[in-house]
């Protein structure tokens, strides 16, 4: 069966390191925050000028001052930092970061990424999306294997306009964990639960590598 | 220490003219100079240009400059959480001119630091890489940024002396140090003034030398677009 | 938050190897950090380059890594306060390069941030301009700069927290905080270590992601080079 | 008579605008700050990242953390702010610094100026003269008018390497001050007491502008 997207973070909060800096992007991303293991220790970058942001506030301690860059209100955990936005980006940009997690429409075979503009829709901004992808050392991207219309999403090329080029290391779908290789192809490292490889293959349209058995997904992390 | 202070939003922006390029704090709706954009409403001025993260929601932050046609031109990373805006784009109304956060937090770092331009990675391969000089370093490309300066900068503070000397509080900080830094004046608002020897210099987030008005702002309204809470 | 203390400045400089670059904090003798100096000492380790605005005096500083010629290469703006700096330099034992300073401080800058080259006006039509790009930008003539990056940077502040955090004091900020981004590894001492959570957010100078170990630093001798005083 | 140091100080003070940001380097630009009218407010900047230098410490106030360009302990006055150095050329490439007083070995007629290395002696670096001299303004020079040996400083082209180009408008020497015109040229404007027109003629060797009669300085500012 197909994840929904609590499965999807879940299983991306399994690729979390102890002791690591990561920027979570709007939507799935989000919600990888909540299932890192309590024994692992990260720091969560807001790239409005937050390090170290915490859960959403009790309604007693809302402060307009102090939100992500999703625009909610957040709190902060104990050693944050606070920073303007040119540094918030420089920390970005020089690779401080160590972890990149964020949605996309579209992911070449190649690691190319889609995730800003639709045409002939209007264009809302790449917000700081591209400043992301271009500095990332580590980039996994959260997304729907197919479109709602049962296009895939993993392509050959990407037909939107770009975020990125040559970005994207490892994508988590409703699917599939893959890896993207630097030589180019996702290659294929575990299904969703009671999802077969058949499945997979048909889903995808760029160049798919499967090698030996295909495990499946483990889920049994604990809910927080 | 020079004494900056006016009396008032008005008498801060009183010599905006027509057609100026503004440079506006804030990140969404936090930390945004409520009180020079009220001021620059009453005053009417048109054909503004805008450089700021964000353009506000319909009827809060720059958004009531779209309602009343003020703005010729938005320079912004992400737009578009307001319906007018989308109308004014759509129609032609409006030019947008679309940059990476990054890009464009550090042109304008770069306009007040006198850096008139910088490589970056940022949209390498991408549209916006379109007319744009690229080099390569150590393997990886990147592209020729240059600096933005504006005319007027408006920021917004949470503390502020008589010599320009501002603090900001929690994410309110993002794009206002460095706006405030690029605009050739610099207007800025704050939610406390206090006689200059009264902040910490350690604690100072903008050095007064980027200040030419402060004022006491009024009836902060801190509008929250997303009020989100856990039980 | 991730807890980098070590116990020591021996501890803290354990890995560093034979011909690393550094970069060492500090202006004259102000804000330098003389635990990690006197550990490289002890350590012994050789052929150092090192960027640091200065080169210390004979018996303090970076001048003591001169005497026990640990040191192959500087990179600074200004030095030779310092009769043995002198006599290496002249005998060809010792290689310096010499950058005007806030060049140098930008060029920290830029290699913390991600950005391998900008342009910036200081030294075009100098000495220090030649072999190097030039570009008019709105009728003035700027030179292209690349970036500087570390092994390790070796950075002190007055306080910090477990979590890497770290305020400075008065002047002694200077390089340090362009220094701790731009390190591969970067090692903070401190005069006062605290737990993560007791310095305000709002007032962090270098956030924690930028330090990779922190230790209390001791019997911290601050020697001042101009004691100039008033009666 | 020619001025002493003192009187070169004193003639650069009257040149000070109320509510400005200066920059003063070592040496005789230092003692300008004690000759500044009471009735003036100026906030002087150091590159070491101070703004609102303040005087020299009592002996009980000495804080090894608190120093100028020239190493030496200040102390600050009420409204300063600290920065870091980068910040500090942020402040002085981009503009902001009103005012740049500094010494020099020699000016050029076209406004070049060399002030940093001597060819044969132990070159100990530009610090931030480079970058002051490139980025500011209005750069004012306080230099005797001739060497010891009896040469002229102020000259056709500079035989020194220079620590840039094109870049002085001012010169306050112990016998005159001149203004560099933009087309060229020392353009006298004002003798020191006592010193004739032809002194000045024989002191410089660069094109030297006189028109009309050229006044005494006036030099009867209250000592601070």
């Amino acid at each position: 069966m197909a994840l929904d997207k609590i499965g999807i973070a879940k299983r991306i909060a399994q690729e979390i390191k102890d002791g690591s800096y990561i920027n979570l992007g709007i939507g799935i991303p989000t919600l990888v925050a909540n299932f890192i293991p309590k024994n692992i220790e990260v720091v969560l970058q807001s790239e409005n000028g937050l390090l170290g942001i915490g859960p959403f506030p009790h309604e007693e301690e809302v402060d307009a001052d102090l939100i992500n860059a999703g625009k909610q209100t957040v709190t902060m955990q104990p050693g944050s930092s606070l920073f303007n936005s040119a540094e918030s980006f420089a920390m970005i940009r020089g690779g401080h970061v160590d972890l990149t997690i964020l949605g996309a429409m579209e992911v070449s075979e190649n690691g190319d990424i889609a995730n800003w503009k639709i045409p002939g829709k209007m264009v809302k901004g790449m917000g700081g999306a591209m400043d992301l992808v271009a500095s990332a050392d580590h980039i996994i991207v959260a997304m729907q294997h197919k479109s709602r219309s049962g296009q895939s999403k993993l392509l050959k090329n990407c037909t939107l306009p770009i975020t990125g080029i040559k970005c994207v290391k490892k994508i988590v779908t409703d699917l599939a964990v893959l890896d993207i290789l630097p030589e180019g192809g996702f290659k294929l490292l575990e299904r969703a639960p009671g999802v077969s490889v058949d499945e997979i293959k048909n889903a995808t349209e760029g160049k798919l590598i499967i090698e030996g058995e295909i495990p499946e997904m483990k889920l049994e992390v604990a809910k927080v | 220490m020079i004494n900056k202070v006016v009396e008032s939003a008005d008498k801060a922006v009183f010599d905006i003219p027509d057609n100026a390029t503004l440079m506006l704090g804030g990140f969404g709706l936090c930390g945004i100079p409520e009180n020079s954009i009220k001021a620059l409403l009453k005053k009417g001025i048109h054909g503004l240009t805008c450089i700021s993260n964000n353009a506000g929601v319909d009827d809060f932050g720059i958004g009531l400059m779209l309602q009343t046609r003020q703005v010729k031109k938005m320079i912004s990373s992400y737009v578009g959480e307001n319906a007018e805006f989308e109308r004014q784009l759509l129609s032609g109304e409006l030019e947008v001119d679309l940059i990476p956060q990054g890009t464009l937090s550090e042109r304008i770092r770069a306009g007040g630091a006198g850096i008139p331009a910088f490589f970056t990675p940022a949209g390498y391969g991408t549209e916006i890489a379109e007319g744009k000089e690229v080099r390569e370093f150590d393997g990886k490309n990147y592209l020729l940024e240059s600096w933005l300066r504006a005319d007027f900068s408006l920021v917004k503070a949470w503390k502020g002396d008589t010599a320009g000397n501002l603090i900001y509080k929690g994410t309110a900080r993002n794009f206002n140090p460095m706006m405030a830094a690029a605009g050739k004046i610099t207007i800025a608002e704050v939610e406390e003034l206090v006689p200059a020897g009264e902040l910490d210099p350690n604690q100072i987030h903008t050095p007064g030398i980027y200040v030419q008005r402060i004022f006491k702002g009024q009836d902060y309204e801190k509008r929250i677009e997303q009020r989100t809470t856990r039980l």
